[in-house]
């Protein structure tokens, strides 16, 4: 992208900032009547930075896509504000969206459904200068669809192809092509590469990676697979039941965790360098509540191993505890960091 | 950890209960099928892991069913033979498999809500298997259902005997899968992906659930997964499979840390590794679609050592060399020599 | 009217072989040969053997197949009541039967479409009165709807495309409707809202298209159906007008003949079931194909 | 339970409601003056004006609109002027005919179309599964008055089996009744083919058999039990189809019912009896729906209010 | 059982299908006043004081009757008559009913118009007074079913009528099915019959294999294209006989061009009449030489038109129309057996003279409507002299004040109002024979045919007598 450069904003930046953000679905009741909320995400802040990747690990249900689905307007928040660069999203009007919509861009799990398979490559690619007229005159989309794929690393052959005939990996760098059409300053990614082989998956995370340093792309990058995150973060919110109930730099997290959930999820992740009967003491019991039905006080306190009186009272904040930056949302966090190692 | 060590090498005298031989499975019409799955070797035997690592589509599932007699139609054992007990299944009726399966062997599915039937409880649907192979009565088979509901791990067995699978969560519908496995206490349990679909945590659960009853029972188990963390996590011994062949075997250490295959080599460099940040170094290329086989080894056209003789002969699979035959480590590379003296490739 | 009102989708796709499911079934092909036939002959057929609906040859009433004419000429399907010839009878009919159920297809399709489709995609309380209003359609008995709108409307051609239309959009309109639903839910819908995509394009380009092929399939099926209500309206008397000819009309006329010169009723009876037939075949076939995949 | 029921009612009286108007408009619309077809082409003005009185027919439409909603309320829907008695009583007391020919005919399209059904699944693309398969797209092809009177013809009038007419008897039943199904027998077989296909192709179908459970015992109670949901969806609408098709069938065979009584009222433009027609019609398709969502909803574990 | 059949019919019942369906047996019910296929119900249910025995009238209720004066009529009762429920019949009952008939708006109404009152002199003398010389008063009295007077408005009469006739009704479903048993107390004796049932079988088909196979007894009429086979068919007798029921096709005498009454003849002329009856309706009609079947009292028969289209062409070119015009006509199906079949072989043979016409099949109902505002050119349709009696269409339709199709002839209405008055005899067959003349050659309309109804019957049935008025007397049916 030959103009790219210019509208790298300087990294650092504060691009997307999210405030108090509680969003979710609203469900019939039990009998059937009335409509009752289930705040999947319950009151969240996080900053996302230009040029950065925030990755938010968390396992299944605890509100990761619902929070990606918010930041690019797919759901409207029940409260709190999401900013965009100067714009404010929750009082933003339709025109105002629809500019935004150009920096803000999402890559989705699974391609081959996050992509109309009726469509070819390039109308894929292209669709997004249909939707914003004047950003590139149509003589030059055929053009342009060539150059995105190379930058993908994808032959221009491609062009034409159906995307049934594509690779799961192929299938995904042409979604990264479409979401990069519209030069934006910030992808979400939810679980962009969960469904990819072993192989593939190192194949399109060196992209993101090559993309973020040539182009200055900020991620949103959600995953549940830790060595991932570990890989590519350069800061990590751990989310669990809606909450962020830890946040640091990738270091930070992955070497000296604080919460007890944090623990218990970086000794629950298989690694290659495990043997069996190989122990992980700090295993959890139980399973994720309902989003519907959160525990009192500490959210996490129904699975926790060091879960005390005060954890079913009172709600743990998300603080600074030890180094900068370094945010947990645990009673017992600042006293007994010793238990991370 | 050592225990399970020495027991494995106690056992690799032991008998394989399960094995298959040269087992090539395809689909089609006799004569013009599409090859899947191309002369597998495999062994199970008792109180052994055995883990089947591969790409999506090379085959592993199928090779498992095949243990079961359960090729899904169109799919049939072309060549060599599935063995139980030291039996050729090849000419075993219904009924015979039948007997066989629940007592002698048994498996866990990927997907356990796709699995398990929706519209019978749960507590029914793991019942029925000591209805059908014990003949007890409702009563007798629905206490000792509540009994190994409870050794799996879930709680309040008695009042979850009557729920529907829908109304159980991932975990405890893996739990129920593996109990209606073990019910009958079969000398080979099969599980193919039976964590895929968990959450981390509840993955872990599952794996150590798993990994005691083998032990416990001394069960020889087939652990299929894609996931190299999780195979590291469990298995004593390692097959790793790519375009329906076994590429390479041998035990966990053997495979993991001298790896001789490119393939195993590539995907373990694949891995994001904390100890090597930056680039990941990724297998170029996509595997072969079944049918549509390159001449020679499936893997030169993605194999950076491949050389002329790849590309027109199928390596055989042959004992890894530096090694003594004892050890059971093979691979099917032409360049295994030279792979095992070349140091994995730097990252950026 | 023995029209199916039930979804014929019941229980889903027919469960396709697991091989060659690219490759088309012979009797798709001979489904698809018999309708050729049949178009070709109401296109060209009343070109070559004209026919004239209310022209009456008393001489040579109720002769049967093969029979001999005072002309001289032979009847090979025989005449009817009146003396007409029934071969003749039978091309003139085909214009008609196929012109209604096509024109009846077409008009119910393109409303049950659009009204599926903002239904389906909106959802809401516009889903829901248009839903309800859809409701009433399906209980109020078709056949009483269709009895008194001929009655309102008059016999005329195109008062009974009105007619069987309006009993028939609410079927693509739930066919529609669903597809829209479930295409709406899909991520590449959000995918596309995400770009910033505007409900019309979103419509056009990415909903429409996968209602396409539930709504030929549907159209399939109604066809049939259309075709069969078309001759049970002429029973009651409310078919088309006199001067025309149609094969529900003739079947209804003929079947007091039943008893003694069958073949009044009898032929176009067959060729309304042998085309009604071949349409289901060509739609199933259309159906087994289709493969979301690889749709077009 | 209560309060999914409870909703489906709500809609249910939306729904009557809308058909009730939909006929009243209609009726009203529909050209011919019923006071002529009760009087003939010889009446006078004043005998016109005598008999439209008499059945209301003189008032402003919204005020017989609104006297006919209000008499519906209190289970009056007037009086059939052209047999006498209330509407909604001779069209009550032809009902059960409706019914029993619907019912019988319903027990046959089981009978016959789902064990062919099952036949079917066992050997997809055989011969048998392409003539059920063709079969039931004929059978949907013919037209049915056609079709009941070759069925007359055939098994009364040549082989002497069955009556032609509705004389009363159980056999009489069978012919208005067979005709009625055999468009949805080859259907329902179909239905049933596909679907136990469909379902055989599941895993869970894997699970049992991995069990050790005998085929026929995998095909009948683990396949079988979920193909028994949307099988029985399909019996239910097939039971309202049956009863709105009976119309033909019941003039072609002389059947009491409500079809015939509906389609005279029509002709002669008895208002009364065409409205109490309708409102059964409806209410009972209504009913039948609400009975299977019911059953499915009893049938099937996964249904909760919230996703039904 | 099933269906409404079964019920209530005892053993050994006659089974009688009539080609249309009994609504309601309500004798006053506006709206089955004329219908035929309910009178031959009511007449086996109820009495009349007068009955019709081929063409002579006999006593029924009444054992005799007397004109005082020219406006004064004594009927005596029979005495020993019950009604179904025990009571007798008394002549208060007969001034009852004559009542609530006046007060009913129906068809009937213009035969009661000028009877004043009915007056109970005793219990079995009854006297009517008309408002000025009736003759037809006996003929009319064949359509007044006596009824206990507690029952005159009883809405019960509708499903259970009580009369005094040789049967009572024992199960009713309207336009199904009527069962009837016989009563056992009338005063003429029981009949043969244990019961009587009549199905209505819509289908002609089903109709005619149910005759066949013998689970009806009796069916009429039998549509012209299926007497041949009904004929053939061993065990059933058909018997055919020429109904007071014809075909007429009126020109609208008010609107162009029909208002010359030389395109009136050139369409009668251009019509191949002996052929299109032969041809289509064979044994199942006759041509008609008046505009009123033969049959009926007033007949007298006229010049049929001869076939020439080529004078029919004359015609039309003398009046200005010798390109021909494009006209249409109107009829509804259920009017008469091949009625389309009819109108189209008409309309062929009009457009041999150039003559397009357009067939308009409509409903009932529409037509109806259209036929009383004269809204259409030509009018197909099937007329029935009910009474038997040409007062009753001749008298009825052709004045201008009834203004039925347009057509306006001072002479014809004054020799109409000169017939109505005369006394029955030849005078007055004179006068309608007269009145015939001018409707028949100012082509009114064209007469095609009168139906010959045909009677099937089991051979078994003995005692049947076919009428003209598709109304036979099934009491007096016996079983062999
Ligand atoms: N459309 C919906 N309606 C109601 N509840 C929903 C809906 N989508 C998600 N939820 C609920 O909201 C919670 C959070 O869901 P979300 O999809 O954000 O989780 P996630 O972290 O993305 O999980 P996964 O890793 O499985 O994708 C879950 O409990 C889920 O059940
Ligand atoms: N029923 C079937 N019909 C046709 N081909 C099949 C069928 N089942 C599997 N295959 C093919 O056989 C090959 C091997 O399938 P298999 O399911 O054994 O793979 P797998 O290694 O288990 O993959 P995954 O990790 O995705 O489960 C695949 O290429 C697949 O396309
Ligand atoms: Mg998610
Ligand atoms: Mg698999």
């Amino acid at each position: 992208m030959n103009t790219a450069q210019a509208s790298v904003p300087e990294a650092g930046t504060a691009l997307l900032r999210i405030r108090g953000l509680r969003a979710g679905y609203a469900t019939r009741g039990r009998s059937g009547f009335g409509r009752r909320r289930v705040d999947a995400v319950a009151g969240v802040d996080l900053t996302v930075h230009a040029g950065q990747t925030l990755c938010v690990v968390g396992e299944s249900g605890c509100g990761k896509s619902t929070l990606a689905r918010s930041v690019v307007g797919l759901l409207d928040p029940f409260a709190g504000s999401i900013s965009f660069g100067d714009v404010d999203l929750s009082s933003a009007g339709r025109r105002e969206r629809h500019r935004v919509a150009r920096d803000l861009q999402m890559v989705f799990q699974d391609p081959y459904t996050s992509l109309n398979p009726r469509m070819r490559v390039a109308d894929v690619i292209a669709e997004g200068w249909h939707v914003h007229r004047g950003v590139l005159p149509a003589g030059e989309h055929a053009a342009e669809v060539d150059r995105l794929l190379s930058l993908v690393e994808l032959d221009s052959s491609y062009a034409g192809r159906r995307l049934h005939e594509l690779s799961g990996g192929q299938c995904q760098r042409v979604s990264i092509a479409r979401a990069l059409a519209l030069r934006p300053k910030l992808i979400v990614c939810d679980e962009a590469v969960s469904a990819l082989d072993v192989s593939v998956r190192a194949q399109v995370l060196n992209l993101l990676m090559d993309l973020q340093q040539e182009l200055g792309v900020a991620y949103l990058f959600i995953s549940h697979d830790l060595d991932v995150v570990r890989h590519i973060a350069d800061e990590v919110a751990v989310m669990y039941l809606g909450t962020i109930v830890e946040h640091g730099t990738a270091a930070q997290v992955f070497q000296n965790p604080r919460h007890p959930y944090t623990r218990a999820l970086l000794s629950a992740a298989p690694s290659i360098h495990d043997r069996p009967g190989g122990t992980n003491e700090s295993a959890l019991t139980g399973e994720v509540p309902s989003p519907a039905a959160p525990p009192s006080g500490c959210r996490f306190r129904t699975r926790c191993p060091i879960a005390a009186d005060v954890c079913a009272t009172e709600v743990p904040e998300l603080r600074v505890r030890g180094d900068a930056d370094h945010a947990a949302a645990c009673h017992f966090a600042g006293e007994d960091p010793a238990t991370g190692t | 950890m050592s225990s399970t060590v020495e027991e494995v090498a106690g056992a690799t005298e032991a008998t394989p209960v399960a094995r298959l031989r040269g087992v090539h499975i395809g689909f089609g019409a006799p004569g013009r099928e599409r090859p899947v799955v191309r002369g597998v070797e495999l062994d199970l035997v008792p109180g052994r892991v055995t883990a089947l690592v591969g790409e999506s589509g090379s085959g592993k599932s199928l090779t498992t069913l095949a243990l079961m007699g359960l090729l899904p139609g169109g799919a049939r054992v072309s060549a060599g033979s599935v063995e139980i007990d030291g039996h050729d299944t090849a000419g075993f009726t219904d009924a015979q498999w039948r007997r066989l399966r629940g007592p002698k062997i048994a498996m866990v599915f990927q997907d356990p809500m796709a699995a398990l039937n929706p519209s019978f409880t749960v507590g029914w649907q793991v019942a029925e298997t000591f209805r059908r192979h014990q003949g007890v009565s409702h009563r007798t088979a629905r206490a000792r259902t509540i009994e190994l509901m409870r050794t799996v791990g879930i709680p309040d067995a008695e009042h979850k005997y009557h729920s529907y699978p829908h109304e159980f969560s991932g975990g405890m519908r893996q739990r129920a899968m593996i109990a209606m496995a073990l019910a009958l206490e079969p000398e080979v349990l099969l599980a193919d992906e039976p964590t895929t679909a968990l959450d981390v945590t509840v993955q872990a659960q599952i794996l150590r659930l798993l990994t005691t009853r083998q032990a416990e029972a001394r069960m020889a188990m087939l652990l299929v997964s894609h996931d190299l963390g999780v195979v590291a996590r469990v298995a004593q011994h390692v097959a790793v499979m790519y375009a329906g062949r076994i590429v390479e075997a041998g035990t966990l250490d053997e495979v993991y840390t001298t790896p001789a295959h490119p393939y195993t080599r590539g995907l373990l460099d694949a891995m994001p590794d904390p100890g090597r940040p930056g680039r990941l170094v990724p297998i170029e290329g996509q595997p072969p679609a079944p049918g549509h086989l390159p001449a020679g080894c499936a893997f030169a056209p993605r194999c950076r050592f491949a050389t002329e003789v790849c590309r027109t002969d199928d390596p055989a699979t042959l004992p890894v060399p530096g090694r003594g035959t004892s050890t059971g480590h093979v691979a099917a590379c032409h360049h295994s020599a030279r792979i095992l003296g070349t140091e994995p490739e730097a990252r950026s | 009217m023995s029209a199916v009102t039930v979804p014929a989708e019941g229980l889903a796709a027919e469960a396709r072989p697991e091989t060659g499911r690219r490759h088309v079934p012979v009797r798709v092909w001979v489904g698809v040969g018999v309708l050729a036939l049949f178009v070709l002959a109401a296109l060209v057929g009343p070109l070559l053997w004209p026919y004239d609906p209310v022209a009456t040859h008393l001489a040579d009433r109720l002769l049967a197949p093969g029979g001999r004419t005072a002309t001289g000429s032979i009847a090979w399907l025989g005449t009817d009541q009146v003396g007409r010839d029934l071969f003749a009878n039978l091309l003139a009919g085909a214009r008609i039967t196929l012109l209604v159920a096509g024109a009846t297809v077409v008009v119910g399709g393109a409303v049950g479409l659009v009204v599926g489709l903002v239904s389906g995609y909106f959802g809401g309380p516009l889903d829901t009165v248009l839903s309800r209003v859809g409701d009433v359609q399906l209980a109020f008995p078709s056949i009483l709807l269709a009895i008194l709108l001929a009655g309102v409307l008059g016999p005329s051609i195109t008062n009974i495309v009105i007619t069987l239309a309006i009993t028939r959009w609410v079927i693509f309109a739930r066919v529609v409707r669903a597809s829209a639903m479930s295409t709406r839910r899909l991520e590449f819908v959000d995918s596309a809202r995400v770009l910033g995509a505007g409900h019309l394009r979103i419509l056009v380009r990415h909903v429409l298209p996968s209602c396409w092929q539930p709504l030929l399939v549907a159209a399939t099926v109604q066809v049939g159906l259309v075709m069969v209500a078309e001759a049970s309206l002429s029973f009651l008397g409310l078919g088309v007008p006199v001067d025309t000819a149609s094969w529900g009309a003739t079947v209804s006329i003929g079947r007091d003949y039943l008893g003694s010169a069958w073949w009044i009723s009898t032929v176009p009876a067959a060729a309304l079931a042998l085309v009604v037939t071949a349409v289901g075949v060509v739609g199933d076939g259309f159906r087994d194909l289709s493969d979301p995949r690889s749709q077009i | 339970m209560g309060a999914f029921v409870a909703k489906r009612l709500g809609q249910a009286v939306i729904v009557a409601w809308g058909a009730l108007t939909l006929v009243f408009i209609i009726v009203r619309v529909v050209p011919g003056d019923p006071a002529k077809l009760i009087l003939g082409p010889d009446a006078s003005a004043d005998q016109l004006k005598h008999v439209r009185s008499d059945f209301g027919l003189d008032h402003p439409l919204w005020r017989q609109y609104l006297e006919h909603l209000g008499g519906v309320l209190h289970g009056d829907l007037g009086d059939s002027w052209r047999l006498g008695g209330s509407a909604l009583g001779d069209t009550l007391e032809r009902f059960p005919a409706t019914l029993t020919l619907s019912l019988v005919a319903l027990v046959l399209t089981i009978l016959l179309g789902f064990p062919l059904g099952m036949l079917c699944a066992r050997r997809p693309g055989k011969v048998l599964d392409l003539l059920v398969s063709t079969g039931s797209l004929v059978g949907q092809a013919v037209p049915s008055f056609w079709l009941g009177i070759v069925l007359i013809l055939l098994f009364a009038r040549e082989l002497g089996w069955l009556p032609a007419t509705a004389d009363g008897s159980f056999a009489g039943v069978l012919l208005p009744a067979f005709t009625l199904a055999l468009p949805f027998i080859g259907w329902l077989a179909r239905l049933v083919r596909n679907g136990a296909l469909e379902e055989g192709a599941k895993d869970y179908v894997r699970t049992a058999r991995a069990k050790g459970v005998p085929e026929g015992l995998v095909q009948y109670v683990h396949v079988g039990r979920n193909i028994a949901v949307p099988v029985v969806t399909v019996l239910g609408l097939l039971m309202g189809n049956f009863i709105a098709n009976a119309v033909i069938i019941e003039v072609v065979f002389s059947w009491p019912g409500i079809g015939s009584l509906m389609v005279d009222a029509i002709t002669n433009r008895d208002y009364a009896v065409v409205e109490a027609a309708v409102l059964t019609m409806t209410v009972s398709y209504i009913a039948l729906n609400l009975l299977v969502d019911v059953v499915y909803f009893a049938l099937d574990p996964r249904l909760t209010p919230e996703n039904a | 059982g099933f269906g409404g059949g079964g019920g209530g019919t005892p053993k050994g019942a006659l089974r009688a299908a009539f080609g249309q369906p009994v609504t309601d047996l309500d004798p006053y019910n506006a709206a089955t006043a004329v219908d035929e296929a309910s009178l031959i119900v009511k007449r086996l249910v109820f009495d009349t004081l007068v009955r019709r025995q081929g063409d002579r009238l006999v006593p029924g209720l009444a054992s005799g009757w007397e004109r005082t004066n020219d406006t004064t009529w004594v009927f005596t009762l029979r005495r020993g008559a019950r009604f179904h429920d025990g009571t007798p019949v008394t002549a208060a009952d007969v001034a009852a009913c004559l009542k609530r008939t006046r007060a009913v708006a129906s068809a009937q109404t213009p035969l009661w118009a000028s009877v004043t009152k009915a007056e109970a002199r005793d219990d079995h003398t009854v006297v009517f007074t008309t408002d000025g010389p009736l003759g037809s008063l006996p003929v009319n009295l064949t359509l007044l079913f006596v009824v206990p007077a507690a029952r005159v408005a009883d809405p019960e009469q509708k499903r259970r009528p009580i009369g005094s006739g040789p049967f009572r009704v024992t199960g009713f479903t309207p336009s199904t099915s009527v069962e009837l048993a016989r009563f056992d107390d009338y005063w003429g004796g029981r009949s043969d019959l244990p019961g009587i049932s009549m199905p209505y079988i819509a289908e002609t088909s089903s109709a005619i294999t149910a005759l066949r196979t013998g689970d009806i007894d009796l069916l009429w009429p039998i549509p012209p294209d299926q007497l041949p086979e009904v004929t053939r068919v061993k065990g059933v007798t058909v018997e055919p006989v020429p109904s007071w029921t014809y075909y007429l096709n009126w020109f609208n005498c008010s609107r162009a061009p029909f208002t010359d009454a030389n395109v009136r003849r050139a369409m009668c002329q251009a019509v191949n009449l002996p052929q299109i009856v032969d041809r289509l309706f064979g044994r199942g009609g006759q041509q008609m030489r008046a505009p009123i079947p033969a049959t009926v009292a007033g007949y007298a028969a006229q010049e049929p038109w001869t076939y020439d289209p080529a004078a029919a062409k004359r015609l039309l070119a003398a009046a200005g129309l010798g390109r021909g015009f494009t006209t249409s006509m109107m009829w509804f199906d259920a009017t008469g057996p091949l009625s389309r079949e009819l109108a189209e072989a008409m309309i062929s043979s009009w457009a041999d003279i150039g003559v397009t016409v357009r067939p308009q099949s409509i409903e009932k109902a529409q037509w109806l409507e259209r036929l009383n505002s004269l809204d259409w050119d030509m009018n197909l349709q099937t007329n029935t002299v009910t009474t038997g009696d040409a007062a009753f269409t001749v008298g009825r339709l052709y004045t201008s004040k009834a203004h039925r199709m347009g057509y306006k002839n001072p002479a014809l209405d004054q020799l109409l109002a000169r017939a109505a008055a005369a006394p029955s005899g030849s005078e007055r067959d004179g006068l309608y024979g007269e009145a015939c003349k001018i409707i028949w050659s100012d082509a009114v309309g064209l007469f095609p045919l009168t139906l010959v109804t045909g009677y099937g019957r089991s051979s078994r049935l003995t005692g049947f007598t076919p009428a003209p008025n598709n109304q036979p007397d099934l009491a007096a049916v016996r079983r062999r």
